[in-house]
């Protein structure tokens, strides 16, 4: 016998505290902390409505380790991309401006060596444009 | 199979032009060709009343139908022979810098398969695509083949504007549409016209009846709305101009007798008063504006601020006679408009701009084909009688004194007087474009190329404008040609019988 | 019959359609005009001697309008073939002296069209048996005489001579339109017949009583809308005579003669009209006295005698009929149309036409004098000639109102005419004494003020005395061609008809109609007059006018600054365009300006708060997401 | 599995891409060099998986095309799953407007996977791993999209949604330029953030109605309807005053769908993620991204929709604010890509309109408009991907794209279409279809001032994408008469031989928005 | 007020003020390990709920894997170690934050307190059992566990691809950008270097 209002308020209480650590947070990786709040909010309702006597399919506690499995999957390429973040910027900070600069002259990095020349043959004006590409090809 | 033909023609011709580009003999024969197709296919039609119904989109419940009827058969006529004359007088000059021959005419022809459709649409919401065809190349046709003389932005400006103010406003008019759609279950305009606002609230009628005169209002122009049309006017090619002019602002007008006037009666009696006031400050303002205005493009634009009032408050009296007298009015302008628009092309086509402050030498005897086309012009646009104008102006000013029963008879009455008024001022600024441009006053400073007199009208031009001088006066001379063609339809309008073929 | 009447109508418009075509051929354009004006006199004629008294002639069919009948009849009346025939006939005369007059003329073949289109305006309003077709020969009049008087347009004053005598003309047709409007609603119909006979709704009657009225005033240049007619002058002298002899400002007296009787059951609009004629026929009548020129004078004279066949109708009772204006028009036709072509003649005699020019010119002329005379004395009032005959109905008519009931209205109109004959018996006479008179005077022309018009003004500076000037440049241009054998017989002809004119009224009701005792004290008045002229202009070698103090006479001379009214009244609606135009640009274009502005505005304010900052876009989504579920909650429950 | 009947042809959409993705992986095992191979399986794979949602589209209104089934049968199992009470639910529930959605999805995917097609000449032969990566996880995310458009329970749901965002954020970070990671970054916290919620959400869902299904009956039971509909003892008796909860689930979902669909205010990482990812990604992320989300949505309205028609004032306010912040910010930009992406912002404003109406009605004409709006983006991506292929480094910019209606008319002809369709004005009909249909159910409820404000931003859309297609129709200075004269003709030659993939991917795309222009039926009567 | 309810009371206690403590703290690492005893505490309060399956891979998952992951995050982006102002954002942001979280869960509260109000489960006759849940996972929910495993392994695939992208981008920044500052092209072309 539990009185399922309690887990219900510390639901709502961790998905707040989870939504202040979420914006109170600049470093990226403690973000991820408040959404793990939230997340685990969440999953304490459903814990919490699957205890319900009647509820169907066992449905509470499987949505539960979905969400948890489905969290994991998150984190990974979370941490992963925020990998990248640091060692492309040397920071994780959220709160930063980033960057925007273009720093490739064409979308996924793969121009070769013949799109230059064809568009030459084209006899479009481009050659003072497209230079520094052709240098970094060169070096490259 | 006739009005398939007619409306499929221009268009298929037209992207045929766009895809190529060229300036070939070949381009110009697809487009003078199919431009005189679609005019005998026009006249096949409006002479049959040909009428095609077929399911388009099922699931919006449009169909595609078309059909000719008293109110539309003019407004066929006119844009189809119109079309004609535009391309006419486009192939016997210069192409306008810009682009290609081929683009420039393929731009009309869809200008004028736009205008088509939306006359003969008989669904209110194929009626809503069909006036939503004519933007994109009208806006090519200003952007890209505008005025060369002034800076990109004022072409950007003007061609911005018009496309955008149109938009808006015929995207307000969708809401109308689909307002009204929705509340009687159906898009047919025809089955509307019948109902006769039956099953509509009167406040419902009148919120529906004004989203949809102001989302029409913009392309007629009513008066606070129209600060598109100047420069879209001035800036247009003459083609541009032309058809800007002659057939779509009558897309407006057009629209409101369709759209409003037959399906919902009592929203459209209690806005009349609105609509009346604002027909006759556009009638004072357009007058006032042209008295003073330096360009004269421009400066036809704004008398057509004015001559679309008229044919405001000829709808706002909501009698037979108004509605007859409007459509009258639209025909009218549409030719006279056209007409000075060819003049006033051709002439900033010599003269580099149309500044009427520049002195320059006088047409009259120097190049008395401008000359006679200009006065006949202008003494049409002032409304002289036997000129065409004269009936749809005149029948205006009669119908709003006697309205409708439903209608403001005192404030229509007070309405009439101000539009008489305005026909002083259209006198006054017409003469005043006369006596500067044709007569020359102020020539004597004329100095360097301005004291040079123009080459006179040649050729396919001055055909195409004698036509329309022709088609002014004999319309001025005999008005039953036009008003009995809408005579039925009018009377089956407002009185919620169906609009007869 | 009706097909005559047709005729009568569409030839001379044909004759200008054809005329324009074939206008550089000169022969074969006068030809056109004059053998067309003539078989349209013959139509003219013979309407007249057998009219078929109809109303209902089809002319292009009834117009389909819903509850407005506008079935465009024609008529043909007794009244309506003998004006119709008159006009034909001047028209006639004009085209043949034309074809002398401008022979060197570029532009005769234009010249010569335009007058048939003008003919064909005015029979169309004689014949029409409907408001409308009235309001169209009425306004296709007023185009012509614009084309007409700005024949010359090389110069400024001839261009803004045509100007305001368009403007003004149709400021007044304002009300006229408005009139005709309110009649056609009143009767539901156009027709003339119907709206004569349509009963009920008072206001709309006097609305458009009083509109016709105002409009009338307009061409017929009654007070305060006379300063046009003086100004155009500037067309040439056979445009003057058409326009003042027979048709364009004479129209309004057979437009009122035709709703006569709903004025004679109307007095407010009568009243109106009588007050208006009277201080016209008086006030031009004075002008007239001291004008410089002989053409200004002349067109003085039109404005005054115009207001007299007015005063008929307003004053004469309505068992009458409007046959006493009627017949004036037809007097007035002859004897102005010989006046003005023996002006013309005698300008291109004299290479001008200012008075001072022209002293004595007249004596070694021959036929021109004693047809110079004969006008002279018709517009006095000399009997036995037409002027006499018909004035004194006039001034009868007016008095058998004044005694039958007419009150203030018709004797005011009865003293003015009076004190009009009087001072026109005096100018005739100091013109005739000015141009007959042997001592050769040699006065300076006045300096013509140069004409400077800004093109977007619609109001134009004023140059009074320029008409002489146009007259001797014409003349210097040129050369004395000697007058043609027709172009002579023309005025010829004139003078004799103004000397039997009367003959052609007989056939009218009420057309002539002279009491003895009024016209004994006329003829009275006009010697006793003549007298005083002679005898203070000490026997022809001084001028009389000359006599008024020159602070009095300048501004006499130019019509008492009424230009200036009107230059100011132009003024203040350019001024009124002008705030229009600005209020245009800067307010109503202010709202689609200013989105343009907020749109940019507000982009750049949201391109600096989206720096890609993914702190903010959390910020952002978490606000959103509270705010969107309290909302839906709270929508929702 | 006894219980569940599984129909592998039903799920076969689903299915294709998933093998598709293993037989991927297996290749790139047992040749790592393979650059063209993986995109080959990867093209096929939504080929086939497009070609199976066929069947789909042809259903009636009401029929569905179903498996994983929980039926009478099951219940009888002693302790297999019970859904006592209930009528039939199945896991995987694909009627005509799913199908269109999955459909609409390959086809979408299909397109960016030409557009991606690797180059010719192979680059050093280490550089093995991207495009089998690249396949892989487009796969994973197309996988994720059929699913969730079928999906009639959470966790279905969940999981699929998941799986439709998850990889598009690894493919954001693969292009690896300095502006793919922050918008990778962006991306990813807020797509963690908004994925929460969303989990919120549905954990409302669940304790409100006790049922883990997205049904209507599901919805209705949070009114207390359950308990009364059934009688039986067993059967699940919870608060009745639930409907709060399931607004607040509601609206929870729509603001985790709408961080996906870019909707205003959890829009921000839009513009960046776009800018920052090679062409074809965004164009994934322009068109299947959303695709995923708007069937996520569907998928839950459909299941509110029972509730009566509540008007939603969030939706009305959020779809208000995404047109016309879209709109204002695309106004600005210059750069083509971040132009689409606010555009996409301003779309889905348009999109989620006509849900204020939550009725059948609203849901068809969503879709429908959202449909319209993948058809005439996918074109204008790869029209900007094939000029990026041409012009290098600027192709980006809109005066890039000067002139290229005398360089390459076809292509310029494409763009204009798909730009006027966006617009909402011919020759785009089927955009102004489009914006009729959105319309219609806003004004059927009455929403005027939301008909006005839609209106309002008809009119800015117009100026975004006009902006673009004056520089399509203007010839660049001075170059007017020499690229009218002979750059014309060899270069659409040239463009064919060098990338004919990605311009076969184009013009698939374009030919089926004017088949759909021409006919706007085609793709209207998917819907029913 | 039965035992549970006490004990719950007491776990949830510890959650919460974990909780608070892990999004609070100044320190990096804390942040982290406080998140640590958060979700074993969850992990606890599951089990007082009865579902000892859900408690256990709390444990598994959560605190065996993920907090480890975020440690090596940590580690690996080079947190510092001690108290640090900078891992706050600014107070605006933060006093938005805690408003916005109040309202989440004043939201929350009000609509679940009323929900569950009187609400109870009979947690001696558990209505799901672990063998239950397995059941029910691998029978009714095969289809969603499936496409889990899917999910898991495109996350795992496209997370080392990403962080194998990082690596190569390091070194050719490091010596390609060295080279040509203003060639920012550079480091595009090496990422084609395996």
């Amino acid at each position: 016998m539990i009185h399922l209002s309690l887990p219900a308020a510390l639901s709502a209480l961790l998905a707040g505290i989870g939504v202040y650590g979420v914006l109170a947070r600049r470093n990226a990786v403690l973000v991820l902390v408040g959404v793990e709040l939230i997340l685990n909010a969440a999953n304490l309702l459903l814990v919490t409505a699957g205890s319900r006597p009647g509820a169907p399919l066992s449905a509470g506690p499987v949505l539960t380790l979905f969400v948890i499995t489905i969290a994991a999957a998150e984190i990974t390429v979370a941490l992963a991309i925020i990998l990248v973040m640091f060692r492309r910027t040397g920071h994780i900070d959220l709160t930063a401006v980033p960057d925007l600069t273009d720093d490739e002259p064409d979308d996924a990095g793969d121009v070769d060596a013949e799109a230059p020349r064809a568009d030459d043959r084209d006899g479009h004006p481009r050659d003072a444009v497209r230079e520094p590409a052709a240098a970094g090809e060169g070096v490259g | 199979m006739a009005l398939t033909l007619m409306l499929l023609v221009p268009l298929l011709a037209a992207i045929a032009l766009i895809a190529i580009p060229g300036e070939s003999t070949v381009e110009r024969g697809i487009a003078l060709g199919s431009t005189v197709v679609t005019a005998v296919l026009a006249v096949v039609v409006v002479w049959g009343r040909h009428e095609v119904d077929v399911p388009w989109i099922r699931s919006l419940g449009v169909r595609w139908h078309f059909g000719v009827d008293g109110i539309s058969a003019a407004l066929v006529l006119l844009t189809a022979l119109l079309t004609v004359a535009v391309v006419a007088h486009a192939l016997s000059g210069p192409i306008p810098k810009g682009g290609t021959g081929s683009t420039f005419l393929g731009c009309i022809l869809l200008v004028e398969a736009g205008a088509l459709a939306t006359f003969m649409a008989r669904d209110a919401i194929l009626f809503f695509i069909a006036f939503e065809v004519v933007l994109v190349p009208m806006w090519v046709l200003v952007r890209r083949f505008g005025d060369d003389h002034v800076r990109d932005e004022t072409r950007a400006d003007a061609a911005g504007r018009f496309v955008l103010f149109t938009v808006l406003g015929s995207t307000l008019m969708l809401v109308g549409i689909l307002f009204l759609v929705h509340h009687q279950g159906t898009s047919d305009l025809t089955v509307l016209a019948e109902r006769h606002g039956a099953g509509l609230s009167r406040p419902l009628q009148v919120a529906i009846a004004a989203i949809l005169l102001l989302g029409l209002g913009i392309k007629v122009p009513l008066w606070p709305l129209h600060t598109w049309l100047p420069s879209a006017h001035t800036i247009a090619p003459t083609a541009g101009s032309v058809l800007l002019a002659a057939v779509l602002l009558k897309m407006g007008t057009y629209g409101i007798v369709r759209l409003a006037v037959g399906t919902l009666p009592a929203g459209v009696a209690q806005l009349s008063p609105v609509l009346a006031i604002l027909g006759v400050v556009g009638i004072l303002w357009g007058g006032l504006a042209c008295l003073v205005e330096r360009d004269l493009k421009r400066l036809i634009a704004y008398s057509s601020v004015a001559h679309m009032g008229f044919v405001a408050l000829a709808i706002a009296s909501g009698s037979e006679t108004g509605l007859q007298a409007a459509l009258f009015g639209n025909i009218a302008h549409g030719v006279v408009a056209a007409l000075l628009f060819f003049v006033v092309g051709d002439l900033k086509e010599q003269w580099g701009s149309s500044d009427l402050q520049v002195a320059r030498a006088a047409l009259r005897d120097k190049a008395p084909r401008f000359g006679l086309a200009l006065v006949v012009g202008l003494a049409a646009a002032l409304g002289l009688p036997g000129l065409v104008s004269f009936w749809g102006e005149f029948l205006a000013l009669y119908a709003a004194w006697s309205p409708a029963p439903d209608r403001p008879v005192a404030l229509l009455r007070v309405c009439v007087v101000l539009g008489a008024v305005g026909l002083a001022l259209a006198a006054a600024y017409a003469l005043r474009v006369a006596r500067i441009v044709w007569a020359g006053e102020g020539s004597d400073a004329a100095q360097g190329p301005a004291a040079e007199p123009v080459a006179d009208s040649r050729g396919a031009r001055w055909a195409v404008v004698m036509t329309l001088v022709v088609v002014i006066v004999t319309l001025g001379l005999l008005p039953h040609l036009l008003l009995g063609l809408s005579d039925a339809a009018t009377s089956g309008l407002l009185s919620g019988l169906g609009v007869a073929p | 019959m009706s097909w005559i009447v047709r005729m009568i109508v569409v030839l001379p418009a044909l004759a200008a359609l054809v005329g324009l075509v074939t206008r550089r051929q000169r022969g074969l354009a006068a030809a056109v005009a004059v053998s067309v004006s003539a078989y349209v006199a013959v139509l003219g004629l013979i309407q007249w001697v057998a009219p078929s008294r109809t109303a209902d002639i089809e002319s292009i069919g009834s117009l389909p309008l819903g509850d407005l009948s506008v079935p465009l009849h024609l008529l043909s009346d007794r009244v309506s073939g003998l004006v119709a025939f008159v006009v034909a006939l001047v028209v006639l005369g004009i085209q043949v002296f034309t074809a002398w007059y401008l022979r060197d003329d570029p532009r005769y073949g234009q010249f010569a069209a335009t007058v048939s289109l003008f003919a064909a305006g005015m029979l169309l309003l004689v014949q029409a048996g409907d408001l409308v077709l009235m309001l169209v020969g009425w306004e296709v009049m007023g185009w012509c005489s614009w084309l007409l008087i700005g024949h010359d347009s090389e110069r400024a004053a001839a261009r803004r001579a045509a100007y305001k005598a368009f403007i003004v003309t149709r400021v007044a047709d304002i009300a006229m339109v408005v009139g005709i409007v309110a009649l056609s609603v009143r009767a539901r119909s156009t027709d003339l017949m119907a709206v004569l006979t349509a009963t009920g709704d008072g206001t709309l009657l006097t609305i458009g009583l009083v509109g016709v009225v105002i409009g009338v005033a307009g061409k017929s240049g009654l007070v305060p809308f006379h300063d046009w007619l003086p100004d155009a002058m500037e067309g040439p002298t056979p445009a003057s005579a058409l326009i003042h002899a027979a048709t364009m400002v004479a129209a309004g007296t057979y437009v009122i003669a035709r709703l006569f009787s709903l004025y004679a059951g109307h007095d407010g609009a009568r009243t109106l009209l009588a007050v208006l004629t009277a201080v016209t026929m008086v006030y031009a009548a004075l002008l007239a006295l001291v004008q410089t020129d002989l053409k200004r004078m002349l067109a003085y004279s039109t404005l005054s005698q115009i207001a007299i066949m007015l005063s008929a109708l307003a004053a004469a009772p309505a068992e009458l009929g409007p046959g006493a204006g009627i017949a004036h028009l037809v007097g007035h036709a002859f004897f102005k149309a010989l006046l003005f072509l023996g002006a013309g003649w005698l300008s291109v005699l004299a290479g001008a036409t200012a008075v001072a020019a022209l002293r004595g010119r007249l004596r070694p002329t021959g036929a021109l004098r004693w047809s110079m005379g004969i006008g002279l004395a018709a517009l006095a009032g000399v009997p036995p000639l037409i002027g006499f005959f018909t004035k004194d109905t006039v001034i009868d008519a007016a008095l058998e109102g004044a005694t039958g009931g007419g009150g203030f209205r018709a004797w005011l109109v009865v003293v003015a005419l009076f004190v009009t004959v009087v001072l026109t018996a005096a100018y005739c006479t100091r013109a005739w004494l000015l141009l007959d008179s042997p001592v050769a005077a040699t006065g300076e022309l006045p300096d013509v003020e140069p004409a400077v018009v800004a093109e977007e003004d619609v109001a134009v500076v004023t140059s009074t005395d320029s008409a002489d000037d146009a007259e001797v440049e014409r003349v210097h241009a040129h050369g004395h061609a000697p007058i043609t054998l027709p172009a002579a017989l023309v005025v010829s002809v004139l003078a004799a008809l103004t000397v039997v004119g009367t003959l052609f009224l007989v056939s009218l009701r009420g057309g002539v109609h002279v009491g003895l005792l009024s016209a004994l004290l006329s003829v009275l008045l006009v010697a006793g007059a003549a007298y005083a002229v002679w005898s203070l202009s000490d026997r022809g070698r001084l001028d009389v006018a000359d006599r008024v103090p020159g602070r009095v006479r300048e501004p006499a001379v130019r019509g008492f600054g009424v230009d200036t009214a009107y230059v100011g009244i132009g003024r203040a609606v350019t001024a009124v365009a002008r705030l229009v135009v600005t209020l245009d640009r800067d307010v109503v274009d202010a709202y689609p300006r200013a989105t343009a502005v907020v749109a940019r505005a507000a982009g750049r304010a949201g391109e600096r708060s989206h720096r890609a900052v993914p702190s903010l876009s959390l910020l952002s989504l978490l606000v959103g997401v509270v705010v969107v579920a309290v909302l839906g909650v709270a929508a929702w429950r | 599995m006894k219980g569940l009947a599984i129909d592998y042809t039903t799920v076969l959409p689903a299915l294709l891409p998933v093998a598709g993705l293993v037989l991927v992986l297996v290749a790139d095992l047992v040749n790592p060099r393979l650059r063209r191979v993986p995109y080959a399986v990867a093209a096929l794979a939504a080929l086939g998986s497009a070609v199976a949602t066929v069947p789909g589209l042809a259903l009636g209104g009401g029929t569905t095309r179903e498996t994983f089934c929980l039926t009478g049968r099951t219940a009888a199992w002693a302790t297999a799953p019970t859904v006592d009470g209930l009528p039939q639910v199945c896991l995987w529930q694909a009627d005509a407007l799913g199908s269109t959605l999955q459909l609409a999805a390959a086809f979408a995917a299909f397109v960016c996977i030409a557009l991606a097609w690797p180059r010719t000449r192979r680059r050093r032969p280490t550089d093995s791993t991207r495009e089998p990566v690249e396949a892989v996880l487009l796969l994973a995310a197309l996988a994720g999209t059929i699913v969730v458009a079928a999906s009639r329970d959470v966790g279905t749901w969940l999981v699929a949604l998941e799986l439709a965002t998850l990889p598009v954020i690894a493919l954001v970070a693969l292009s690896g330029r300095r502006a793919a990671v922050a918008g990778a970054t962006q991306l990813l916290v807020t797509s963690l953030v908004s994925f929460a919620l969303l989990v919120l959400g549905v954990a409302l869902w669940f304790a409100a109605t006790g049922s883990p299904f997205l049904t209507p009956d599901a919805a209705l039971s949070s009114g207390g309807a359950f308990s009364a509909a059934s009688g039986a003892p067993t059967s699940v008796v919870f608060p009745s005053v639930s409907a709060g909860v399931v607004a607040l689930a509601t609206v929870l979902v729509i603001a985790g769908v709408g961080f996906k669909l870019s909707l205003v205010p959890f829009h921000a990482w839009t513009p960046t993620a776009y800018a920052g990812s090679s062409v074809p990604i965004a164009t994934f992320l322009a068109t299947v991204s959303k695709i995923a989300a708007l069937a996520a949505l569907l998928v839950v309205l459909r299941a509110v929709a029972a509730l009566g028609t509540p008007a939603l004032v969030s939706i009305a306010l959020l779809a208000s604010l995404s047109m016309t912040l879209g709109n204002v910010m695309a106004l600005r930009q210059d750069d083509v890509v971040r132009l689409l992406a606010w555009s996409t912002v301003a779309q889905a404003g348009w999109v989620v309109l006509p849900l204020v109406s939550i009725s059948a009605l609203g849901v068809g004409a969503s879709a429908t408009y959202l449909l319209t709006y993948v058809v005439a983006t996918l074109v204008a991506f790869a029209v900007v991907a094939v000029t990026l292929r041409d012009r290098p480094g600027e192709g980006r910019s809109i005066a890039a794209y000067e002139g290229l209606w005398q360089r390459s008319p076809w292509r310029a002809g494409a763009l204009a279409l798909a730009l006027t369709s966006l617009a909402g004005l011919p020759p785009g009909i089927i955009g102004l279809v489009g914006k009729i249909t959105a319309l219609r159910p806003v004004v059927a409820e009455g929403w005027v001032w939301l008909a006005v404000v839609a209106a309002v931003n008809a009119v800015i859309g117009v100026a975004v994408y006009l902006r673009w297609l004056r520089a399509v129709i203007t010839a660049p200075d001075g170059v007017a008469g020499a690229a009218g004269t002979e750059g014309a003709t060899p270069a659409p030659v040239a463009v064919a031989r060098r990338r004919p993939v990605m311009v076969a991917g184009l013009v698939l795309a374009s030919a089926v928005l004017v088949v759909v222009s021409v006919q706007p039926d085609l793709l209207l009567r998917l819907l029913g | 007020m039965t035992t549970r309810d006490i004990v719950f009371t007491a776990v949830g206690a510890v959650t919460a003020l974990s909780a608070l403590l892990s999004v609070t703290t100044k320190q990096v690492v804390h942040a982290a390990l406080w998140l640590l005893v958060c979700l074993g505490s969850l992990a606890g309060a599951y089990l007082v709920l009865g579902q000892e399956l859900v408690g256990l891979v709390q444990l598994l998952v959560y605190v065996g894997a993920i907090v480890v992951l975020v440690l090596f995050a940590l580690m690996l982006t080079r947190a510092p170690i001690g108290p640090h102002a900078e891992i706050d954002t600014p107070w605006w942001q933060r006093l938005a934050g805690a408003l916005l979280g109040a309202a989440t869960t004043a939201l929350l509260a009000s609509l679940l307190l009323p929900l569950f109000s009187g609400a109870t489960a009979d947690l001696d006759t558990p209505t799901t059992t672990t063998p239950q849940v397995a059941q029910a996972v691998f029978g009714t929910w095969v289809w969603p566990f499936e496409l889990l495993s899917v999910l898991l392994l495109v996350a795992l695939i496209g997370a080392f691809a990403v962080s194998r992208l990082v690596l190569h981008r390091d070194g050719a920044d490091g010596a390609d950008g060295a080279r040509h500052p203003g060639t920012v092209s550079s480091g595009a072309r090496s990422d084609g270097r395996g």
